[in-house]
């Protein structure tokens, strides 16, 4: 029957209020681990590393402090699987972004730097 | 039932109109270039495009016929036909790969330039064309937007030796040899602009602060227009030019006739008034004048410079005023100041110093 | 996964949250394709300029008794930034408590750390103005677009603190008024910490590429 | 039976707050029938304006010199003419219109996720056309760097309201993504999380799907027309050089408004960002236009649309490919070569999933029971002109015929035809059809059917012709064609001919506001859900319906949105807050 196919569904009483009743100590571990992952970030100028490595500590850096950020204190892993897939879909289109203009700034500097 | 019939009668004018403007020419232009793939791009695409379009559209009109509402007529009810459509998507998939793979082998052969062309830089600016050539080493010099100014209207950089020998045609007709491929490279001076000559069929956009590259070959000998396809300011329309497609000879002479760098930018150093005269001429060239004020009369953007000087002109405000020396002098540092009847308040401001003042105003005068 | 697949084939609610928070999330995604074009042209332009970019470590200097220690402001406005969003998720835990006090006092405390961030970022901006004479026009240190770029991106990433700040405090006063105790329904503290949080993230990704990169 | 009362906590939210003043019900009204019908009147008024300007071009074009029409007013026309249509009428009316309108009904929900928010959205929106046409008043006027607002020329002298035009302009659109984005959150919260007990995502009607999917491309897309606006703003006021590099002009070195010279921008990041706006943009036009024909089509031929599921999915596919597809515009452009590679493939690609809609619209045709009526006609109008821009739009994709036709005529005809006449047919149409549901009463019909014949006819007689001018390398944005050697004799009559076309085209759109406004007092009076259709918003128990949509309970959804001629039935449609069963259409209800 339909209509036991409808209250049946879990849709009809959602959880409103997720469980969240993390234990502070949680945070607190995030809060630190942020300021383990910036001091790195900060050394890593600090003692003038340069080049891919100096890149590539960087941006590994701060995607881990975004993460941290995002997971935790934004509660996103504690979320439903269709609300963190909606979330974190659309920035692919920012990376293409990223690469298509990357390109073409490197050729407009080339174009420059080859005849000015 | 009306409305089927007509839906079709419209479908088929498309189908006349083809005719028609074949008839009247509006049509790709002459063929100049060795750009025919593009036309048979094009072509093949409207081809396709057509029998698609006329093939769906009597559908349509078939279906509103055949399937019009009649006393107790019902719909069949069918959801889905995973089957057909999936073969509807798949023969959809090969035409646009019809159309796509030779599009792009075309485009490959249009950005490689072959090694052995001939060199050639086209420079627009407001409302104008200029060309240089590498001249007998065959190298262009380095140019850098610093250089520019009114005596050095290509931005050349004067230490550098590639530069010296250089070709400079500052007026807007380019001449090329036939049967040998061209590659240009595109300079824009200021804004936005696009050299396209519509037989040859190619265009490209000139970028200030950056260049482009554009390659053709022409194969018919004749005079062609230059226009400027990007928009680019209220004289967009008018940013004209010309090349002239002759026979290799002919161009040998043309070229020789040519003046190089390293003797350019002397005119305004020197007195005699017939001097003073031509450098006015190149003066109000390079600085773009004649763009909005024409020589022979003719009313354009500003008015024109042929016999004003002496006359009486009449302002906006209606006040009538003699146009002499210090008035020609004003409209030229405080262009807004003095507006005349009939024209709008767009012209820029020009900072020259007395000398390039003196030397505009002579030639406005030597117009009369 | 199969949960994935259960929630966009439900009815009613797909995300099965709050409107507000729902909206929230949306809005933060769109907020995070502003910020990222902002960043996006900043490397697209300074990949295009000629001449070179200037050494950041060197322009953002602090000089503490003669030595010269590189960055050390933006480090300790970066401290502040997590510090306040670490007090904000303890608000936001205590409200889902129902806890009034102790979530108000720790906005508070996270709209003290907001308002610290604004004020050394206006005492850099003094600072990079007037010592360095960096303008959005030019500079002596390279590049013309470095001062345009870091005074659009900090200056709208500011705007957002600023937001942020205004935000909480009404929050704060309503929840401390025991305005959210009387419908009992704190979800609005979680949907300003969203928010706090986000200004953070967008701050790490411009302390990363911006003044390290 | 099943309308069952539902749990506050799903609903919490929707307290309807019932007008009080004349003030709060037709001005600061929270009511999304009262919004959609403000943003409805605002931007046809800004519409109207547009025809007005687009006359004027063509007046210049096929008169030149008679009308005395400057260069400067020219350009400005076609400026403010691309950016009303495209944004300030276009969006506005299919987003804000027909989305307000039909989301919460559609869905079965009270009201809007956010009322108020979705009120200040229409308040900014006015602000917005506000800001707009002052941009008139300004010295110098409206800025005339055409719709595009390419840098460098958009700041410098020589074209038009290049002081002060340009910065209305660019406030005018930060404050309009402001309000499309109060706007955007609202519908994309209300259809994910306030659908009717039963409405699941693959129960709502196309329509709703659309008008979604278009308000997701408008939040991603948006973004960058406002980051290149800012940096634009920043180049005019603060003398920035993001987009000015070093400039030559007019024999002096430009500089900016603190006097030093601009130097090392790059005019192509702002072609780069704008159209990573501008290319959506054309989608979040054209959905809506697909979900209210898909509507018509299936409502009149009494056929449930063919494919549904595929047409979902075409549509979910369009809205992802339409992020990588931008660059196709800037093919000549001077970008790099080598991305022509890929953008052109993008571009083609995107052409599959939008024929397989074409193909299922013809199909829902085939074997329908199709009642001509007025709504009809436009529907099956817009297929015609959509099948020949999307055909078009093969051309322009493909980068190597791009080459020889951008710039040219042809794509002024192309897209005038994709977001030109076919969103007029498709907005008329969905006018014409919902138009008892809003009233009470019914549009004339024989003034709908001149206002269509024309508009379509006019379609024909403009655009067609535009597309050979095209083939024929005539320029667009020329001022006039005199003393061009490659252009026939012929043109002259031609332009002449579109011109006429365009000018009775342009009055009998008239014809339609007066039909509205005609109707609305004297129209003739119908009863409650007059075309037999099966979606929710024809069930609420009053037509119009009331503030708060469904009195009591808010129904429930036992089917999809196209049970039409289902086989068995007594009547041919079954709406779909009918439970199966009820009906032993029960297995076909495609669940």
């Amino acid at each position: 029957m339909i209509e036991e196919k409808f209250f049946k569904h879990p849709s009809f009483f959602p959880k409103t209020k997720p469980d969240k009743s993390h234990p502070i100590k949680l945070y607190l571990f995030a809060w630190l681990a942020l300021f383990i992952l910036s001091a790195m970030s900060y050394y890593v100028d600090y003692i003038n590393l340069e080049g891919l490595i100096r890149w590539f500590l960087i941006t590994i850096l701060a995607l881990m402090k975004a993460g941290l950020i995002v997971s935790v204190f934004m509660h996103l892993a504690w979320e439903r699987v269709a609300l963190i897939f909606t979330i974190l879909l659309p920035p692919i289109f920012l990376i293409l972004m990223l690469a298509i203009f990357a390109n073409e700034g490197n050729a407009i500097n080339v174009i420059r730097t080859t005849f000015n | 039932m009306m409305a089927s019939i007509v839906f079709a009668i419209f479908t088929l004018l498309v189908i006349v109109f083809n005719y028609y403007s074949i008839e009247n020419d509006f049509w790709f232009p002459e063929l100049a270039s060795n750009w025919g793939a593009l036309d048979t791009a094009t072509l093949m695409t409207l081809i396709i495009s057509g029998i698609v379009f006329v093939g769906l559209s009597l559908f349509i009109c078939y279906c509103l016929v055949r399937f019009r509402h009649k006393e107790n007529s019902k719909a069949e009810y069918q959801i889905e036909n995973n089957k057909l459509e999936s073969w509807l998507a798949a023969v959809t998939t090969i035409g646009v790969i019809i159309l796509l793979a030779p599009g792009l082998m075309v485009y490959s052969d249009l950005i490689n330039e072959p090694e052995d062309s001939l060199k050639i830089e086209a420079i627009g600016e407001q409302w104008t064309w200029s060309f240089r050539l590498p001249g007998a080493d065959g190298f262009f010099g380095k140019t850098h937007p610093k250089h520019f100014d009114l005596n050095n209207s290509f931005g050349l950089d004067p230490t550098d030796q590639y530069a010296q020998d250089d070709i400079l045609i500052k007026s807007n007709i380019l001449h090329l040899p036939i049967d040998k491929a061209v590659s240009l490279s595109l300079r824009s001076k200021d804004v936005l602009h696009d050299f396209y000559v519509p037989q040859f069929r190619v265009k490209m956009d000139m970028v200030p602060g950056q260049l482009t590259k554009l390659w053709f070959e022409p194969t018919i000998e004749g005079r062609y227009e230059i226009l400027c396809a990007e928009y680019c300011g209220i004289q967009h329309t008018n940013m004209r030019g010309l090349v002239v497609v002759e026979s290799e000879e002919k161009y040998k002479k043309w070229l020789s006739e040519q003046v190089i760098f390293a003797n350019t930018s002397i005119d305004i150093t020197s007195n005699s008034n017939n001097q003073e005269i031509l450098s006015g001429e190149n003066l109000s060239i390079s600085l773009g004048c004649i763009a909005c004020h024409s020589l022979d009369g003719s009313k354009n953007v500003g008015p024109s410079w042929k016999g004003i000087f002496g006359t009486e002109r009449t302002l906006i405000n209606g006040t009538k005023l003699l146009a002499d020396r210090l008035y020609i002098e004003e409209s030229i540092i405080k262009p807004n100041s003095k507006i005349l009847m009939g024209f709008a308040p767009i012209m820029p401001i020009y900072n020259l110093d007395d000398k390039e003042l003196d030397l505009i105003v002579e030639y406005i005068e030597s117009l009369n | 996964m199969n949960d994935l697949v259960k929630d966009w084939s439900s009815d009613v609610s797909t995300f099965k949250i709050r409107w507000s928070k729902a909206m929230m999330w949306i809005f933060l995604i769109s907020d995070t394709f502003i910020f990222g074009t902002f960043l996006i042209s900043y490397m697209a332009i300074r990949l295009t300029v000629v001449d070179s970019w200037p050494d950041t470590s060197q322009v953002f200097a602090l000089h503490i008794g003669g030595t010269e220690v590189p960055l050390l402001l933006i480090a300790i406005m970066t401290f502040i930034l997590i510090s306040s969003s670490g007090t904000m998720a303890i608000a936001v835990n205590a409200a889902n408590k129902k806890d009034k006090k102790k979530s108000g006092l720790f906005m508070l405390l996270t709209i003290i750390g907001g308002i610290a961030f604004v004020s050394m970022q206006a005492f850099e901006w003094t600072k990079l103005i007037i010592d360095e004479g960096i303008r959005p026009w030019g500079n002596d240190f390279g590049s013309q677009q470095f001062g345009s770029f870091f005074f659009m991106i900090t200056g709208f990433h500011g705007l957002h603190v600023l937001i942020g700040v205004i935000y909480l405090s009404i929050v704060s006063k309503r929840l401390l008024a025991g305005r959210y105790e009387r419908i009992d329904d704190y979800q609005i503290v979680e949907v300003a910490g969203l928010y706090w949080h986000f200004v953070d993230l967008v701050w790490v990704f411009i302390f990363a590429f911006f003044y390290l990169w | 039976m099943q309308n069952i009362q539902l749990k506050e906590s799903l609903y919490e939210g929707q307290k309807i707050h019932h007008p009080k003043t004349w003030l709060t019900k037709y001005i600061f009204s929270q009511d999304h029938k009262t919004v959609a019908t403000q943003y409805f009147f605002l931007s046809l008024l800004t519409g109207v304006v547009g025809v007005i300007l687009s006359i004027v071009m063509r007046l210049q074009l096929g008169f030149p010199g008679v009308f005395d029409i400057s260069p400067d007013t020219y350009y400005q026309s076609i400026t403010m003419h691309g950016m009303i249509m495209v944004i300030y009428l276009l969006t506005a009316i299919l987003l804000g219109g027909f989305g307000n309108y039909l989301i919460p009904l559609m869905l079965g929900a009270r009201d809007m996720a956010f009322p108020f928010v979705n009120m200040m959205s229409v308040h900014f929106y006015a602000l917005s056309v506000l800001l707009l046409f002052t941009s008139y008043l300004v010295p110098g006027g409206p800025t005339g760097a055409g719709w595009t607002l390419y840098p460098p020329q958009v700041l410098l002298p020589g074209t038009p309201g290049y002081d002060w035009g340009i910065v209305m302009m660019i406030l005018s659109i930060a404050v309009f993504i402001i309000a499309f984005t109060m706007g955007g959150l609202n519908y994309v919260t209300t259809v994910l999380q306030s659908r009717a007990r039963g409405m699941s995502l693959m129960r709502m009607p196309l329509v709703i799907w659309c008008i979604f999917l278009a308000t997701v491309i408008g939040l991603l897309a948006f973004p960058a027309l406002l980051v290149a606006g800012i940096m634009l703003l920043l180049d005019r006021l603060i003398g920035s050089s993001f987009f000015m590099p070093d400039i030559f002009q007019f024999g002096q070195h430009v500089t900016n408004v603190f006097g030093t010279e601009y130097e090392g921008g790059s005019p192509l990041l702002f072609q780069h960002l704008f159209w990573f706006f501008g290319h959506p943009e054309v989608y979040i036009v054209a959905l809506p236009m697909f979900g209210i024909v898909s509507e018509l089509i299936s409502c009149h031929a009494r056929k449930n649309i063919f494919g549904y599921k595929m047409m979902v999915w075409a549509l979910i596919v369009i809205t992802a490919i339409s992020f990588i597809v931008w660059a196709h515009h800037m093919f000549v452009a001077g970008m790099n070569p080598v991305l022509g590679f890929f953008f052109a493939t993008t571009t083609l690609i995107i052409a599959i999933p939008t024929a397989i809609k074409v193909y299922n619209w013809v199909l829902t045709l085939w074997k329908g029971d199709i009642h001509m009526t007025v709504p009809m006609h436009y529907a099956v109008g817009f297929i015609f002109t959509f099948i020949i821009g999307g055909l078009g739009g093969l051309f322009l994709g493909n980068v190597s015929v791009d080459v020889e036709l951008s710039d040219t005529y042809f794509v002024v005809g192309h897209f005038h035809v994709v977001m030109g006449i076919s969103p007029i047919l498709a907005m008329c149409g969905g006018v014409h059809h919902w138009f008892p549901l809003i009233t009470g009463r019914t549009m004339n019909n024989f003034l709908g059917k001149i206002h269509f014949w024309g508009t379509f006819s006019g379609a024909y007689l403009i655009y067609i012709p535009m597309h050979y001018l095209g083939l024929g390398g005539i320029l667009r944005r020329y001022y006039d064609f005199q003393g061009l050697a490659y252009v026939s004799d012929s043109l002259k009559d031609m332009n002449i001919f579109i011109t006429l076309a365009s000018i009775v085209v342009g009055l009998i759109q008239f014809i339609f506001l007066f039909n509205i406004i005609w109707s609305y007092f004297k129209g003739k009076k119908v009863g409650k859900n007059p075309w037999k259709a099966t979606t929710l918003e024809w069930q609420t128990t009053t037509m119009p319906p009331g503030h708060g949509n469904w009195p009591n309970n808010l129904p429930v959804v036992h089917r999809w949105p196209y049970d039409y001629s289902v086989p068995g039935a007594s009547e041919d449609y079954i709406p779909q807050n009918v439970p199966i069963n009820l009906d032993t259409s029960g297995e076909n209800s495609n669940e």
